[in-house]
């Protein structure tokens, strides 16, 4: 039963967001659409499981809640604060790069925290060292980049880090 | 009340297409541009989504989706021509 | 009071489009260029996008919620075009404004 | 409007018709490019021009009220069409490069010779 | 009963029979040698027995004619005609060829190939039967023209030879071209006449004379006749004709060939004589051929230059005749050509003899033959004096008559005491070189280093030559029991009419045409004996006037003129092409337009302005020319095109056209991509021009061109139209099933169109993979900044998230590919996004790792979306309804519910397919390109490569 | 319901795609499919021919929409000939293809030959504009592939010219369209000649103007002055059964000329009626002259016979400027005529190249051939045909055409032109044979390496298979032109042909 459902369902959470996807896209929870979208929500994973070589497993679903809330509440207040900063005088910016050294090891993991930095206070990720070790990031303005650091390992890494892992 | 809006919302949409395509005139480099064609097409998401609003018909969706779509493999394509030249490798 | 929310979204949203193409134009450098449009334009983006939902669920009978799909994957590409635009910056070695900390060479 | 529109296309063929007529492939690939946008605008407003009321029939519009469906499936159709030429002329062009040794629409910056030269196969 | 319907057939059979045969002679060879020359001659008598029935007919005074029915639009018949004049010829031609065949089957040597000279030789008597038996003109004018061509083949038999095929290409050439003039000739006067059956042109006489294409007409017919008959101007590729073998020579410059344009003569004098146009034209060439060539001939040290240009004289002699126009000029006219026919023919086979026995022709060095070969020189000698017109010979008989016409047939003339004179004077050159040729060859002390040592020829060599003579000896002595019956007839069939009185007899008395006959011989003799003098002053001038040289000139004239305005206009430029293309486009359309009085615009009215789409369409105009401006940075021209599209998009979006926005998003993107592939192998920029002319001219151009077209496009938009649209609009839904009318346009109404368009995607994308097969290019190491390419080849964090995106992507162009028929979508557009999902895996994690996961074969895809479709369509021919008649019905499921299913989306799915089958193939094909380029240049080296390797462990 | 009509295009294109699914199959199994299909379409001209033996038409509702709505496939006497001309040609240069193992040089030969066969038989059934414009692209795309099929430096350079100036006239085709529809409303050739009998006066400026341009767009394909630049080299580089194969693409302008502008600015269009006629009259009196030169200029028999191709497409354009039905009757004559016999010059080019081992076919003496008597004869056979000299076809063609140019007013020139242009084809064909046949090195004085392969007789075959159309045209004149006289009336009568496309009804029940 496990290795056939493993077949069918290669990634069930991806199945699910499919399915979403499906019924957004179609504006409709009619009954038909839910038929055809559960159908491709199964059909399409199992066309692309080729595609997904590792398997993520999320572990604490609760955590990746509150890591989403969290997220879009920065990316509001981020975008009030680049929004000043961009209307402000460029002078007063003082743009600078850092390296934040990585915890986190899933690509998975690794690529939503640079997405998140990147939709988040002031800064953009511009780049991974080779060894995946590193991560190169750009701030608009920033003053204190040991604490910048600091504040992103604990708000952001930390939580991703916690929710995905490797098997 | 939301005609004055769309108004308002065209206008400032308008204003940032304007402002995106200089930046694409002026560069001064490749991924300047890369950059302002990236923001065009966002902006042009804004203004389908305003048109969609003023017009009161669903049937914009698709392509607001498809700019967003197609301008990020556009974007991705041309900056990894500047990384490796070779896009497919 | 439907209406107030909807206009104040839209020219929010319309506003934030704005902001991420001024600075777009008139930051000194790529790198701090890259900063609008990845954040400022999302967001406004973002915003229409709910005025649209919004709208359409209210106005028809069916409920409009696809305007989401956009919203995600716009937060889902965005910071990887801006990434990958960055790293072909950088790998170009393009010029950064002086006062930049730790400035790439 | 229709000026305007006009004027677009006017513009789309003029610089499509600059740069097709360049010497070197790429740039004549981009003015095919641009003379097949010019020609598809042409061609789509040739069903006169509608705003807002793309032809998916529902029931508020008559027929005289939507836009003109059969430029618009003509259109599409020249498209597809456009883009796959575009494709092979792209990959002739890199061909010519190839067995050329330049990118100039004739291979070489000199006169060819068909015959006179020997060593041809 | 047999012998009736033989004889209604038999003229054809006598014209066709000889190209049977050639078949067989030609086949013959393979068996023996000479089987050819059997089989020629065998052919000949055969056609001798199926004409000779119908002789007795002719000489009744009929007109055989037999016809069928072959291209009733220009009324061409198969039709044939023997009269007096066709019977004449016809028995010259093949007598004549008969006892050169019996010749030339000892005159060839052993190397030479016998089939091809006697399957040559037969085809051209084949030709001229056909040209003297032709009833309908057209028909003449096609054996006319295969004559020139067999005389080619005949002229350069000895092909290794450069005089042969000069001579044999001069010889077409000149004849080739008097064919077409004489078809032009030839078509007028069918015009004019309402006819191109003989019987009706020479009864139509009156008429054509009456015509204001009457002088067209004769020019055209003549221009025919002069060429073939070498008269003056077209008088010189005669000679170089010599080159042929001996035979060919006999044959064709004495009884066929250069007669030709004679029996024209004869055959239209009815029709187009007895104006002063005729007798200027044809009187005035015959006459300066005439002198010319009895001049030359005596200057000619080859045996066979002297008897061309000595047949050239006399053909001058024939035409001149003709040219008087009278009727007794005609008969004397007629009678020379069968004289001449005789001695020349005769004298041709002398000089082959010689030729043959003594391995030269140059008269300098053959002497004293006579003692050598008595028998032949005997032949040469009676046959020489006939050319000199001595008494007893048969010369001598149609020169007197050719004297006292040229005494009567002129005096109305005011030049009237020039013709005599001059005739005398050709006479004088005739007599001179008919002594030179005999005493020159046969007497003048001993040879000089011959090749050979001569002796007489086999017997059966000789007897054509002997059977020659003693005609030449028995017409001239006893006319009236010889050739006086064939003659009659011949004038009867030529004049169309009751011959006139004429005397055949050899004594007239004393009169003028005898004195001036004397004159001549004697003048003749003294000429010849002052022959040094004149050899001298000869050579000093006149001999080196060559019409060759001009003949060369005007060939050599036409080849430059042809090459410089070939290789100016055809230059091998693609600019220039592509210029001719766009400016003819302008003219036509300007053109078209002034044509007719209409205005330019319409009175419709225009659609109000608004700020955003004057801001889209502004961005538009500027993208399009810094696409322009800054094409020669490639890269930022393809952003800036990529701006263009864009806007475009948008604009389909604004003005109604949503499925176009979607596809013209999609196409737009995997251009972009496809050009970035390909600007990777190409130089990053385009150097200046250097030349500002073709810089401003092309600017020109482009300015007109928008122009033209912006004002062709307001010139639709201020009209009112009514398209046939409304019926899509209507039916859409209740006959296609469904409510996007482009959708239901593109798969239902006019789903040939888009079976058509998938075709061509198709074959884009089959085009590009045949194209790549085995083809490398240099991939560069680095930029245009001299720097080395990035090291990562795949940026993990593009990798992570673009997998995640490939579900998404799909799901999109399902979505989009399910609902194109009610909405905008279909399978176009979905096709075009699941490439593009495809691709973007591609892009970010490379070829190798996207190909191991994608098991599909394109072609397969590509195969079964044509099928698919295809399929759709023939499901419905099934059903007793036309291809691509699709069907549709609501189905109503428990949970499900009521939903549509309809043959069009089978249609859709195979459209599908294929774009996303062609578009993926397309890409990856060309991305592959440069792994395999890849593998000889450097690879970024210098930097770790932690990346490849990470990309192995997770393989 | 009879699908006669739809198998000329259909078939193909099942060919095609089953080519495609059976790429992997090897060379010998898409052999047998491509020929067998060849040969179908053979057979399948011969029925469509009989079934044009009244003078209906027969109209084809694809997707059962009546026309003006739907797309119509038209059959007439012109389009049934058209179809058996190419699959006549097709079978000689796909015999010569698989004889000389042509096919096997590069990838898809047969999917490509087969696609291009759609696309003609399309473009030659088609009563629809834009219909006509998707199946040029088509056979224009299938014949990118061919030409460039095998690949070399020249062919490569001469396929990108092509492939640019089809792309130019590809666009200034949709430019037309577009303009007619913007005005008349409508894309069937039958209905858009009904519209414009009815169309307003201040309307046909713009209807003239886009009809002239829709006569470049021909005008390119047939290789019309000032047009042609991109026809020479082209045919002379590619491989010769495509070269021969593409005698039929030039005739795809002629045929389109004569259909659309024929039809549309017939005898009902008023004042525009036949205005474009002096056009491709002149205009095919500079081709004809120029090609002559091109003839005279040639650097290498396969270019030569380019431009002879180009003097027999400049005859047509003559003959169909000439706009009479005697005109355009003689047209068709010499058009079957010109098409296979071009194909077979361009086969039998090829033949002396491979004899001539590296001198190829310039024009430069070279050493003998293999079995050189053989291929002179037939060659110089070919050249009489090819350059209208008696007793081959050539000749009657053009003595049709000079008849029915006798009643036009510029009789005298075109005479002149048609006359002087053969002749100096004929004196360059004589010098090309007398080079190539006659001109030969010593034996001895050419290396083994650079002499010719012997000559390949089955591919021959295909030569002489092409060139006896010649005799034939001439032996059975008289039933041949009493077919293209009537399929000239046909066209003539455009009155017949709107009445009949507009008035086919739909199938409304299937009766089994
Ligand atoms: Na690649
Ligand atoms: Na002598």
């Amino acid at each position: 039963m496990k290795p056939f459902l493993n077949k069918v369902l290669p990634h069930p959470i991806l199945t699910l967001v499919l399915w979403g996807v499906w019924l957004l896209l179609n504006n409709t929870i009619g009954a038909g659409h839910i038929v055809l979208g559960l159908i491709l929500a199964i059909f399409i994973p199992w066309l692309t499981s080729g595609f997904w070589p590792e398997k993520v497993r999320i572990q604490s679903p609760l955590t990746l809640l509150k890591f989403l809330g969290v997220v879009l509440w920065d990316i509001l207040v981020a975008n009030m604060a680049v929004a000043k900063l961009i209307l402000g005088r460029n002078k007063d910016l003082n743009p600078g790069f850092f390296y934040i050294d990585l915890d986190i090891e899933t690509p998975l993991g690794i690529s939503l925290l640079a997405n998140t930095i990147s939709l988040t206070p002031g800064t953009v990720s511009c780049d991974l060292t080779e060894d995946r070790k590193r991560l190169l990031v750009h701030a608009l303005h920033i003053e204190d980049i040991p604490a910048t650091i600091k504040e992103i390992k604990a708000r952001y890494e930390a939580p991703l880090k916690k929710v995905f892992v490797a098997c | 009340m939301l005609e004055t809006a769309l108004l308002i919302g065209f206008t400032l949409v308008s204003i940032a297409l304007l402002l995106s395509f200089l930046r694409l005139i002026k560069g001064p480099d490749v991924p300047d541009r890369i950059l302002a064609l990236d923001t065009l097409y966002i902006n042009s998401i804004a203004l389908l989504v305003l048109l969609g609003l003023y017009f009161q018909s669903a049937l914009y969706f698709e392509a607001a989706l498809l700019i967003a779509v197609m301008g990020f493999v556009g974007t991705i394509g041309l900056s990894k021509y500047l990384l490796r030249g070779d896009i497919m490798e | 009071m439907f209406e107030w929310i909807l206009s104040a979204l839209i020219v929010i949203g319309a506003f934030f489009t704005l902001v991420g193409s001024i600075g777009l134009y008139k930051l000194p450098d790529f790198f701090m260029r890259l900063h609008g449009p990845t954040k400022a334009t999302t967001l406004g983006v973002g915003a229409l996008l709910i005025a649209s939902a919004l709208y359409f669920s209210f106005k028809t009978d069916d409920i409009s919620l696809h305007e989401v799909l956009i919203t995600v994957f716009l937060f889902i590409t965005a910071p990887v075009s801006a990434h990958l635009m960055a790293k072909a910056a950088i790998h170009i070695k393009l010029k950064q404004v002086d006062r930049t900390q730790n400035k790439m060479k | 409007m229709e000026w305007l529109i006009s004027l677009a296309i006017g513009v789309l063929t003029a610089t499509g018709v600059y740069l097709t007529l360049r010497a070197r492939t790429f740039p004549v690939v981009l003015g095919l490019t641009l003379l097949a946008y010019a020609v598809n605008i042409f061609l789509f407003a040739m069903g006169r021009l509608t705003v807002g009321l793309p032809a998916v029939i529902d029931k508020t519009a008559t027929a005289a009220q939507y836009s003109d469906p059969l430029p618009q499936a003509l259109v599409l159709t020249a498209i597809v069409i456009a883009f796959g030429m575009t494709a092979f002329l792209i990959v002739l062009a890199l061909k010519a490069r190839g067995e050329l040794g330049n990118d100039h629409v004739d291979g070489l910056d000199t006169e060819s010779d068909n015959y006179s030269n020997k060593e041809v196969k | 009963m047999t012998s009736l319907t033989f004889l209604s057939i038999n003229l054809p059979i006598v014209a066709l029979l000889p190209f049977f045969g050639a078949i067989f002679a030609a086949w013959a060879s393979k068996i023996n040698r000479l089987a050819s020359a059997w089989v020629a001659a065998f052919v000949t008598i055969l056609a001798l027995a199926f004409l000779a029935p119908s002789i007795a007919m002719v000489f009744a005074g009929e007109t055989l004619i037999q016809s069928w029915t072959w291209i009733p639009a220009i009324g061409l018949e198969f039709a044939f005609r023997l009269d007096g004049l066709a019977l004449l010829f016809a028995l010259l031609i093949l007598v004549i060829g008969l006892l050169v065949i019996i010749y030339a089957r000892y005159y060839l040597s052993k190397k030479d190939s016998m089939g091809r000279f006697f399957a040559y030789l037969l085809m051209f008597m084949g030709s001229m039967l056909g040209i003297v038996l032709s009833e309908n003109l057209i028909q003449m004018v096609v054996f006319w023209e295969l004559t020139s061509l067999t005389s080619f083949l005949l002229i350069s038999y000895w092909q290794y030879r450069k005089d042969a095929r000069a001579g044999a290409r001069m010889a077409l050439v000149i004849t080739g071209a008097g064919g077409l003039a004489l078809l032009a000739g030839v078509l007028l006067l069918g015009h004019v006449v309402g006819s191109y059956n003989l019987t009706d042109v020479l009864a139509a006489g009156e008429l054509i004379r009456g015509h204001n294409l009457y002088l067209p007409i004769l020019v055209l017919v003549l221009l025919g006749v002069f060429t073939k008959s070498a008269q003056f101007p077209f008088h010189f590729w005669l000679p170089h004709a010599m080159a042929a073998p001996t035979p060919v020579s006999a044959y064709l410059h004495s009884a066929t060939m250069v007669k030709a344009g004679i029996f024209l003569l004869a055959r239209f004098f009815p029709v187009l004589s007895g104006t002063p146009e005729w007798t200027w034209l044809v009187g005035g060439a015959g006459l300066i051929t005439l002198l010319i060539g009895a001049y030359t001939a005596l200057f000619q040290h080859d045996i066979k230059g002297l008897l061309a240009y000595s047949t050239i004289s006399h053909l001058g002699l024939i035409t001149l005749l003709f040219g008087f126009g009278t009727q007794l000029a005609a008969v004397a006219a007629i009678f020379h050509i069968i004289n001449h026919a005789t001695f020349k023919a005769s004298l041709f086979m002398v000089a082959g003899i010689i030729d043959h026995e003594t391995g030269t022709r140059d008269m300098r060095r053959i002497n004293g033959l006579l003692k050598y070969m008595p028998h032949t020189a005997i032949l040469a000698m009676i046959a020489a004096a006939a050319m000199a017109g001595v008494p007893l010979l048969n010369g001598f008989l149609s020169k007197e008559m050719f004297f006292e016409q040229a005494l009567t047939a002129s005096n109305s003339s005011v030049w009237a005491w020039a013709v005599p004179i001059l005739v005398i004077v050709a006479a004088v050159f005739s007599v001179a070189y008919s002594l030179r040729f005999i005493h020159d060859v046969f007497f003048n002390g001993e040879p000089v280093d011959l090749p050979k040592t001569p002796h007489e020829p086999p017997r059966f060599m000789k007897i054509p030559v002997d059977l020659l003579v003693i005609i030449c000896l028995a017409v001239g002595i006893i006319p009236m029991f010889t050739v006086a019956p064939i003659l009659a007839v011949a004038v009867a069939g030529t004049l169309q009419t009751t011959p006139p009185e004429y005397s055949l007899a050899i004594w007239h008395g004393f009169n003028l045409p005898l004195l001036m006959s004397f004159v001549a011989l004697v003048l003749g003799v003294l000429v010849y004996v002052m022959r040094k003098r004149l050899f001298a002053w000869h050579e000093s001038g006149v001999a080196h006037w060559d019409a060759r040289i001009i003949f060369n000139a005007v060939l050599g004239g036409l080849d430059a003129v042809a090459k410089s305005i070939t290789r100016s206009f055809d230059k091998g430029s693609l600019q220039n092409a592509s210029v001719w293309v766009i400016a003819t486009a302008l003219l036509a359309g300007f053109i078209g337009f002034t044509s007719v009085s209409a205005p330019l615009f319409g009175d419709r009215e225009l659609m109000p302005v608004d700020g955003v789409s004057v801001l889209a369409v502004a961005i538009l105009m500027i993208a399009s020319v810094l696409t322009l401006a800054l094409h020669r940075k490639r890269l930022i021209s393809l952003v800036m095109l990529g701006v263009v599209g864009l806007i475009i998009s948008l604009m389909f979006v604004k003005f109604s056209a949503p499925d176009l926005a979607l596809t013209q998003l999609s196409v737009e993107i995997v251009t972009v991509i496809l050009l970035l592939l390909a600007l990777y192998f190409l130089p990053q920029t385009t150097p200046k021009e250097t030349c500002d002319l073709r810089v401003s001219r092309d600017i020109v151009i482009a300015v007109l061109s928008g122009v033209g077209v912006t004002l062709l496009a307001m010139a639709v938009l201020t009209r009112d139209f009514a398209p046939i649209s409304e019926f899509f609009l209507l039916n859409s839904v209740p006959g296609g099933g469904g409510t996007n009318v482009v959708n239901v346009i593109l798969v239902d109404f006019r789903g040939t169109d888009t079976l058509g368009e998938i075709a061509v995607l198709a074959l884009a994308g089959l085009g590009i993979f045949a194209m790549l097969q085995g083809m490398k290019l240099h991939a560069p190491d680095r930029d245009t900044g001299g720097r080395l390419w990035n090291s990562d080849l795949h940026p993990e964090i593009m990798q992570t998230l673009t997998r995640l995106l490939l579900p998404l992507m799909l799901m999109i162009a399902i979505y989009i590919f399910l609902r194109g028929h009610n909405l905008p979508g279909g399978g176009f557009i979905a096709g075009l996004i699941a490439a593009v999902a495809l691709i973007v895996q591609y892009l970010s994690n490379g070829i190798a790792w996207t190909n191991d996961r994608l098991k599909f074969d394109m072609h397969w895809v590509i195969g079964f979306g044509l099928l698919i479709a295809t399929a759709t369509g023939l499901v419905a021919m099934g059903l007793g309804y036309p291809f691509m008649t699709t069907a549709f019905t609501y189905l109503n499921w428990p949970v499900v519910g009521k939903f549509e299913v309809a043959s069009a989306i089978a249609f859709d799915l195979g459209v599908f397919l294929v774009v996303v089958g062609a578009t993926v193939m397309s890409l990856v094909e060309l991305g592959k390109l440069s792994n395999e380029s890849h593998q000889a240049p450097v690879k970024p080296t210098t930097q770790p490569t932690t990346q490849r390797k990470l990309e192995q462990e997770a393989n | 319901m009879s699908h006669l009509v739809a198998w000329p295009v259909f078939l193909p294109l099942i060919t095609g795609f089953l080519l495609i699914l059976a790429h992997m199959g090897g060379i010998r199994l898409q052999r047998v499919i491509s020929f067998l299909a060849v040969i179908g379409l053979v057979l399948l001209s011969a029925a469509l021919i009989s079934a044009t033996s009244t003078d209906q038409y027969q109209v084809y509702l694809l997707g059962n929409w009546t026309a003006p709505f739907g797309i119509v496939l038209v059959l007439d006497r012109l389009s049934a000939l058209m179809v058996a001309i190419t699959s006549l040609l097709a079978v000689g240069a796909l015999w010569y293809a698989m004889s000389t193992d042509t096919d096997k040089k590069g990838a898809h030969f047969h999917i490509l030959f087969q696609m291009q066969l759609f696309g003609l038989n399309g473009a030659f059934l088609t009563g629809d504009v834009f219909n006509l414009f998707v199946f040029f692209e088509v056979l224009l795309l299938a014949s990118y592939g061919l030409l460039l099929h095998g690949s070399g430096r020249l062919r490569t350079k001469a396929g990108l010219h092509y492939v640019v100036i089809n792309l130019i006239g590809s666009t200034l085709f949709l430019f037309a369209v577009g303009a007619l529809y913007g005005v008349l409303g409508t894309l069937n050739i039958a209905d858009m000649a009904a519209k414009i009998a009815v169309a307003p006066q201040e309307d046909l400026g713009v209807i003239a103007a886009a009809g002239l341009l829709l006569l470049v767009v021909f005008g390119v394909k047939a290789a019309m002055f000032p047009l042609y630049l991109w026809m020479p080299s082209a045919y002379a580089n590619t491989s010769a059964p495509v070269a021969a194969l593409f005698a039929i693409m030039t005739k795809v302008g002629i045929y389109s000329i004569i259909r659309v502008h024929g039809t549309i600015f017939g005898s009902e269009a008023g004042e525009l009626a036949y205005y474009y006629a002096p056009w491709v009259l002149g205009l095919g009196l500079i081709t004809l002259l120029l090609a002559a030169f091109g003839v005279v200029a040639s650097r290498g028999l396969r270019e030569q016979v380019a431009y002879l191709v180009l003097a027999s497409v400049a005859t047509l354009l003559i003959g169909v400027g000439l706009m009479s039905p005697a005109a355009l009757s003689a047209t068709l004559y010499y058009l079957i005529h010109s098409t296979l016999i071009a194909g077979a010059m361009f086969l039998l080019a090829d033949v002396i190249l491979r004899g001539r081992g590296t001198y190829e076919d310039r024009f430069e003496s070279g050493p003998s051939m293999p079995s050189a008597i053989l291929i002179g004869s037939i060659f110089m056979f070919a050249a009489i045909a090819m350059t209208g000299m008696p007793p081959l076809s050539g000749f009657f063609g053009k003595v049709l055409i000079l008849s029915a140019a006798l009643d036009d007013a510029w009789f005298a020139t075109i005479i002149s032109v048609i006359l002087v242009a053969g002749l100096i084809t004929i004196l360059s064909m004589a010098r090309t044979g007398s080079l190539i046949f006659y001109k030969v090195l010593p034996d001895d004085s050419v290396p083994t390496s650079e002499r010719g392969e012997p000559l390949n007789r089955m591919a021959f075959i295909a030569v002489i298979g092409l060139l006896l159309a010649s005799p034939i045209l001439v032996v059975f004149a008289q039933p041949i032109t009493a077919f293209t006289e009537s399929a000239a009336n046909q066209v003539f009568n455009s009155a017949t042909y709107i009445e009949a496309v507009l008035s086919t009804p739909a199938v409304t029940e299937v009766t089994n």
